[in-house]
């Protein structure tokens, strides 16, 4: 019943649309991963993504969440509905599962699920004795034109490289079709 | 050892002279094949220059490393870029200049994929240079790989007669070798606890009898697979066949005298223990390497087969000498090492003439070639002649030195190979009636015979075998300066 | 350097090294298929020598000391070479020999040559050729020697196989040098045991060692043998002397030059050269002796039943070599060397006179030569008669005087047997040298009509050209009047003149070999009702024995067959391609094997690969976590 | 629970099996895709956590997250890009076809 009442406290609100918030995330994957119909799928990642952002948020990174929800799901997912669309057309039937298949990956993820759970229970996390709370965009950007520099340089050395990686490939073949 | 630092960067810019040439031929367009061979020409041209400066102007009397350049390149694992010039590399020196000089000439007909030919050859020698003129250990097998790769695409792409495979037994092979280099080189490295990869301080730590018997037997085995020691051999006459004319050319003449400068440079003169343990073998699959050579080359039919093979019996000699360790056998072998790649040379040359004409190598369809191309095939007989040992070339004092060490030394193997030199003139001058005498095949009987121009790699090398067959102390002197130290230090 | 110069003997040397090298690669590089100019170049440079030679013979007739000149050509650590000249009496005979020689085929090939494409080749190979003959002369050093002599041999194969198109010329230019390079492996052999035993290989220094003993026995013994086979090489002696009859396939004078006079006596003036060396060890001198006798009688009784007229001088020369070496082998110098040097003179004028007759009528058969008129060529005829009867050693031709010489060195060996063979030999000479010339003077069947038949266009070839005549008359004089130098000779060579007592037996026995030879040969041949059959065909088997030249080529080429190429070779060569070469295919083949029999691993299904992955670290990590 | 980094890391944990499910199970490459994406974004959860909780300065975690963002968005266009050749390629986008490298 105590529980039942935090709920409605500031913090039982917090606590409630973080539970929200995670579900939405869980649902989102599993129908990314579940559904047959791959444009499900893409929706699917979709509300995951949105859920992943609203952590960030819970996390104090706001900023991140922003990101999160411009990247991921304004360009990627957009991304590859184009590719769907480029691809495999959806009316065609489609093979049936292999429950063995599905079997194998579930206990393979199981397990994996297992040692790392393992993994996290047996650790104890230590915190740094010595923390900033400055959390702000500011400092973020600061970081990244400063003591970060060269990632930035390099991030966007990667994703020219990416580019025309992506044009290399996909051009291919485009003549003979 | 002494060193004498030079005042101008003579090894480096001979080291540079072929990458300058390469890198402009990188810029330069595929159809302009003139600008391309005018290029390669004068990048080879500078080179031979100056190894010809440097072997001219090298003071024997002051002896020792002269023209050093030294300059730290990886501090924390003693490497460094060391480069100098004595006796025993200056002949090399001076033989890869020549070879490449007129390798460039004799390929001045290719109309295949010009500029990747001579861009890989330039390659190629850039590496050869560097593996004899630097006395770090590591930039000596840096440089070492450099060579081998270049030969595998030249072989591959502009080669003939089961190209691929003899490709690929090559770079095998020479990669089993460097296989073997490496955990040498480590070891000797590793155990010296100077942290240097200098060959010359190396040398002046006393390692340990097991090092030395284990790090010289790999590294003589290692190179071996390179100077082609019985029974490591059969790489060379399969590769030799399928290259193109010049890469022979620099494969036989010069590639193969790595591998005996190695065994000289790196194993015996920094393991003289391991050397003494070992030289009985050595000398062993010498001389039966002589013997085996021409024998085998005596069934040959193709052309090339029978220069590969004889290139077998002729570094036998080599081999033969080094295993003596005396002033007089390492003399005649240095001397060899000249000798017989200026011939080999000559007879690649030779038969890559009458091969880009007749298309063929097979002795049998040949024939009575001193009538339809004297000129041509006259240099071939020059080259035969060399090889079986005629006094007036090069070759023959070196053989006379060897063998008579040899024979000082290792007196049954040195009778051996020495009466195979009856056999070694049989074979060489079978190859010769049956190619260039009798009465000329009349399918080949329109050839024109080759021109001055194109003859000029030809002369250059007859003139070279002659002037040192003339007057070997011009080399000799040279050679002994470096040698007489070294086997002080044995 | 100005020593060179200022020294006129040095310089005279020095020239005669340097003049025909030049010429050879003036010819060789530049003036190849300019004829005139070829031979301008040449004959200039081989008569300078020539002078030289003379204008040496002449300044140092009195000579008393050896002149030596040495340098420096090789230092090595125990290996030094020295490239000098030594000039005594026996090294200035060979010289003028030689140059005189070499001189005179020069001028005849003018004729003889005349018109083949390769005449400017052919000029080069002879300076080639002179060079290296006067080297070995005058070479100071035992290895020199040997370079002088292998470049002897290299020239020998060249103009041997000068009409390379001919199979059988180039097949016998390489026996030739293969033969000789077989001997001189031995040659070298010695040379290299005697460098590490003894070291200076100086001549004259050697040969003062084995004088005063100052050489282990064994080391001379050793090395004389060794060196012999160098000499049983060049000088075609048994059982190398298998070249010598094929390489008459060069040009004619090339015989007379090389195959007879000049090249092929190297071996019996080696042995000259070395000649106190040489006699310290009784077994060199035993083996040479018998060697040498083996080889007269072989040849011999091979020359009685030639028909090719070059054959037949061949085969007279291996004999007369053998007989030369007999004569050094039985103890004297003199005789060897003098023999060397008429027989040089008699053999040349042998060989250029059939050379005339062979350019004339076209064919080497001297049969045919006969019933074709061979004997209106007068100059050419009377000419090859002199030198015939020099051969066969009758008075007051030189031939005489050194074969006496050598039957005297035998007759006062100790075993008469050599003797006894000697004058056996003598006797065929002259019995086979008059079959020639009676067959060539007394021809039985001339016809003809069957000459006017298919040799009309020999009938307007020119008579024999003044270039090809002098030279044999100059040899004609020589081989009359050398015989009667021999006291001179004597004085020279030896430096005091021996004492000959006349012995009459010997000297009987001597003339009455030769005589009985030639009147066989008349009976045989030359009279009128001569069967002209030889009397060896009374017995038909040792007649084909004779013909097939003692199956000496036969085993040469059995035992190149089954051995070289039968069994090293061929072993190898299947060793090579399939133990070595093939155990190296196999490893790199069984490579790709395995790498086949596990590719079955390879499904290409990268979720389950991608699975087995997972289950593994899953797994593992679980394992290390529960452990802990 | 809200601020504690074992939840989040829970949170990741679960997201990153179910992406490997994915992976494993699905033929359709661009579900792998997408569950790639998820595992990635798991990834990125246990940065931002740590960044939240134990990291000494804040800043860095986020930096990590968004260089893990333009590391994914380049592998998203490389590999939709190599997704469409394949299709061009051999017609399918099932990952089980795509066998030419069995041995």
């Amino acid at each position: 019943m105590k529980f039942m009442m935090d709920l409605f406290s500031a913090e039982g609100m917090a606590t409630l649309s973080f539970l929200g918030v995670v579900g939405l995330t869980f649902i989102g994957a599993l129908i990314a991963v579940g559904a047959r119909n791959i444009f499900h799928n893409v929706l699917g990642l979709a509300l995951a993504l949105f859920g992943v952002a609203g952590l960030f948020v819970y996390l104090n990174s706001p900023f991140v969440a922003m990101m999160e929800i411009l990247i991921y799901v304004g360009a990627i997912c957009i991304a590859i509905c184009f590719a769907i669309m480029l691809s495999e057309p959806l009316y065609l039937p489609k093979p049936p599962r292999k429950p063995i298949k599905l079997l194998g990956a579930g206990l393979a993820s199981g397990l994996i699920f297992a040692m790392l759970g393992l993994l996290m229970k047996k650790t104890t996390w230590v915190a740094a004795t010595e923390r900033s709370t400055d959390w702000s965009i500011t400092t973020v950007g600061h970081f990244l034109l400063t003591k970060y520099a060269l990632i930035f340089e390099v991030i966007s050395l990667v994703l020219l490289v990416a580019m025309l990686g992506a044009i290399v490939t996909a051009r291919d073949g485009r003549g003979e079709t | 050892m002494v060193e004498h630092v030079a005042d101008f960067p003579y090894l480096t810019c001979m080291l540079l002279a072929p990458v300058v040439g390469l890198t402009i031929i990188l810029f330069l367009k595929e159809e302009w094949h003139f600008l391309i061979r005018v290029v390669s020409l004068s990048a080879a041209a500078i080179a031979l220059g100056l190894s010809i400066y440097t072997f001219v102007n090298y003071d024997t009397a002051l002896g020792g490393l002269q023209f050093v350049e030294k300059y730290e390149w990886v501090k924390s694992f003693g490497i460094y870029y060391y480069v100098g010039v004595d006796g025993i590399n200056a002949p090399l020196l001076l033989l890869t200049g020549i070879v490449i000089f007129t390798g460039v000439l004799t390929m001045w007909e290719l109309e295949n994929r010009v500029k990747e030919y001579f861009a890989f050859m330039l390659a190629l020698v850039t590496g050869v240079f560097g593996v004899f003129m630097s006395m770090d250990m590591f930039v000596f097998f840096l440089f070492y790989e450099i060579a081998v790769v270049p030969m595998y695409i030249l072989i591959l792409i502009w080669g003939s007669t089961r190209k691929i495979y003899a490709a690929m037994k090559l770079t095998l092979y020479l990669m089993a070798g460097s296989g073997l280099i490496i955990p040498g080189i480590l070891l000797l490295y590793a155990t010296s606890g100077i942290n240097t990869f200098d060959m010359i301080q190396l040398h002046g730590v006393h390692f340990a009898p097991w090092v030395q018997k284990t790090a010289f037997v790999l590294l003589y085995f290692g190179f071996g697979v390179l100077a082609a020691v019985w029974p490591f051999h059969t790489w060379s006459p399969v590769g030799h066949v399928a290259a193109p004319t010049a890469v022979s050319m620099l494969h036989a003449g010069v590639l193969m005298k790595l591998g005996a400068y190695g065994i000289l440079r790196v194993a015996m003169f920094l393991c003289p223990d391991g050397f003494q343990y070992w030289a009985q073998l050595m000398a062993l699959l010498a001389a039966v390497g002589i013997v085996y050579g021409v024998f085998v080359g005596l069934a040959q039919t193709d052309l090339k087969y029978v220069i590969g093979y004889s290139s077998v019996s002729h570094m036998g000699i080599v081999g033969l000498g080094l295993a003596t360790g005396t002033v007089d056998g390492i003399n005649g072998s240095v001397f060899q090492m000249f000798a017989h790649g200026v011939m080999t040379a000559l007879f690649f040359s030779a038969v890559g003439y009458i091969y880009d004409r007749t298309h063929t190598r097979m002795i049998y369809e040949l024939g009575g070639f001193s009538k339809i191309m004297p000129v041509a095939s006259g240099y071939f007989i020059i080259a035969a002649l060399c090889g079986a040992g005629v006094p007036g070339f090069a070759s023959f004092w070196a053989e006379l030195l060897v063998f008579i060490s040899a024979v000082k030394v290792f007196p049954v193997r040195g009778l051996i190979a020495l009466a195979s030199i009856v056999i070694g003139a049989l074979f060489a001058l079978r190859v010769v009636q049956k190619t260039f005498y009798n009465e000329p095949n009349p399918k080949f009987i329109h050839f024109k015979d080759v021109s001055p121009f194109l003859g000029l790699p030809r002369a250059i090398l007859v003139a070279t075998m002659v002037l040192f067959g003339i007057f070997p102390r011009l080399m000799l002197d040279l050679i002994k300066s470096a040698v007489v130290p070294f086997v002080n230090g044995l | 350097m100005s020593a060179w110069f200022s020294d006129l003997t040095l310089l005279g040397c020095f020239l005669c090294m340097v003049l025909p090298i030049a010429s050879f690669g003036l010819i060789m590089i530049f003036t190849r298929n300019n004829h005139k100019l070829s031979l301008a170049i040449s004959l200039l440079c081989s008569t300078i020598p020539l002078m030289i030679a003379w204008s040496l013979l002449y300044r140092y007739w009195d000579i008393a000391e050896p002149i030596v000149y040495n340098y420096d050509w090789i230092l090595s650590d125990f290996i030094k070479i020295p490239f000098g000249f030594l000039l005594d009496p026996t090294s200035l005979l060979m010289l003028t020999i030689v140059a005189t020689i070499s001189w005179l085929v020069q001028i005849y090939s003018i004729g003889y040559m005349e018109g083949d494409p390769g005449f400017g080749n052919y000029y080069a190979f002879l300076s080639l050729f002179a060079l290296s003959m006067l080297g070995v002369s005058i070479s100071s050093g035992l290895l020199q020697l040997y370079i002088c002599w292998e470049l002897v041999g290299v020239s020998s194969y060249l103009l041997i196989g000068f009409w390379y198109e001919k199979f059988s010329a180039s097949e016998a230019g390489k026996k030739a040098f293969v033969v000789t390079r077989f001997g001189d492996v031995g040659f070298f052999m010695g040379l290299a045991i005697l460098t590490i035993f003894y070291g200076n290989l100086e001549i004259a220094n050697i040969n003062s060692a084995a004088v005063a003993q100052s050489m282990p026995p064994w080391l001379i013994s050793t090395g004389a043998l060794l060196i012999f086979c160098g000499v049983m090489g060049k000088s075609a002696q048994f059982p190398l002397h298998v070249w010598l009859p094929d390489a008459m396939e060069g040009p004619t004078p090339v015989s007379a030059l090389l195959h007879s006079a000049t090249m092929v006596a190297a071996g019996v003036f080696l042995i000259a050269r070395i000649y106190p060396f040489f006699s310290a060890s009784p077994e060199a001198m035993a083996v040479a002796l018998a060697l040498g006798t083996i080889t007269l009688l072989l040849s011999s009784t091979i020359g009685m039943v030639a028909t090719d007229i070059k054959q037949v001088w061949a085969y007279s020369t291996v004999s007369q070599l053998g007989f030369m070496i007999m004569g050094l082998a039985a103890g004297s110098y003199f005789a060897g060397y003098f023999h060397l040097t008429t027989h040089a003179g008699f053999k040349a004028l042998l060989f250029l006179c059939s050379g005339v007759f062979i350019h004339h009528f076209g064919t080497n058969d001297f049969f045919v030569m006969a019933a074709k008129g061979g004997r209106k060529l007068i100059i050419p005829m009377v000419t090859i008669t002199i030198a015939a009867l020099a051969l066969s050693g009758i008075f007051p031709f030189s031939g005489f005087f050194s074969k006496e010489a050598i039957l005297g060195a035998l007759y006062h060996h100790p075993n008469k047997i050599w003797f006894l063979m000697g004058l056996f030999g003598a006797f065929l000479t002259a019995y086979y040298t008059f079959r020639v010339i009676f067959v060539m003077l007394f021809p039985k069947n001339s016809a003809p009509e069957e000459k006017h038949g298919h040799d009309e266009p020999h009938e307007e070839h020119h008579g024999v050209p003044w270039v090809m005549s002098i030279p044999l008359l100059i040899l004609a004089t020589f081989t009359i009047i050398l015989g009667f130098c021999q006291g001179y000779l004597e004085r020279f060579l030896l430096g005091h003149t021996l004492h000959h007592e006349h012995n009459y037996l010997l000297l009987v026995s001597a003339v009455i070999a030769a005589l009985s030879g030639i009147g066989l040969a008349w009976l045989d041949w030359g009279s009128k009702k001569a069967k002209c059959v030889g009397f060896i065909s009374y017995v038909p088997a040792l007649e084909n024995f004779f013909k097939e030249k003692w199956y000496m080529d036969h085993f040469w080429r059995w035992f190149l067959n089954a051995f070289i190429y039968g069994t090293f070779s061929r072993l190898f060569t299947y060793n090579d391609r399939r133990v070595v070469d093939g155990g190296v295919d196999t490893v790199a083949f069984s490579t790709i094997g395995s790498g086949r029999l596990l590719s079955f691993l390879q499904t290409a299904l990268l979720q389950l690969n991608l699975l087995f992955m997972v289950v593994v670290v899953a797994g593992v990590g679980l394992y290390l976590l529960m452990g802990r | 629970m809200i601020n504690n980094v074992e939840t989040y890391l829970y949170i990741a944990l679960f997201l990153f099996a179910i992406g490997l499910y994915g992976v494993l199970a699905r033929r359709s490459l661009i579900a792998v895709l997408i569950s790639v994406e998820l595992m990635l974004n798991a990834a990125m959860i246990n940065f931002m956590a740590f960044n939240r909780f134990l990291a000494p300065h804040p800043a860095v975690g986020q930096i990590y997250a968004l260089f893990i963002m333009a590391v994914a968005a380049a592998e998203a266009a490389i590999g939709l890009s190599i997704i469409v050749a394949i299709y061009r390629k051999m017609k399918s986008i099932n990952v089980e076809h795509a066998t030419e490298l069995r041995g």
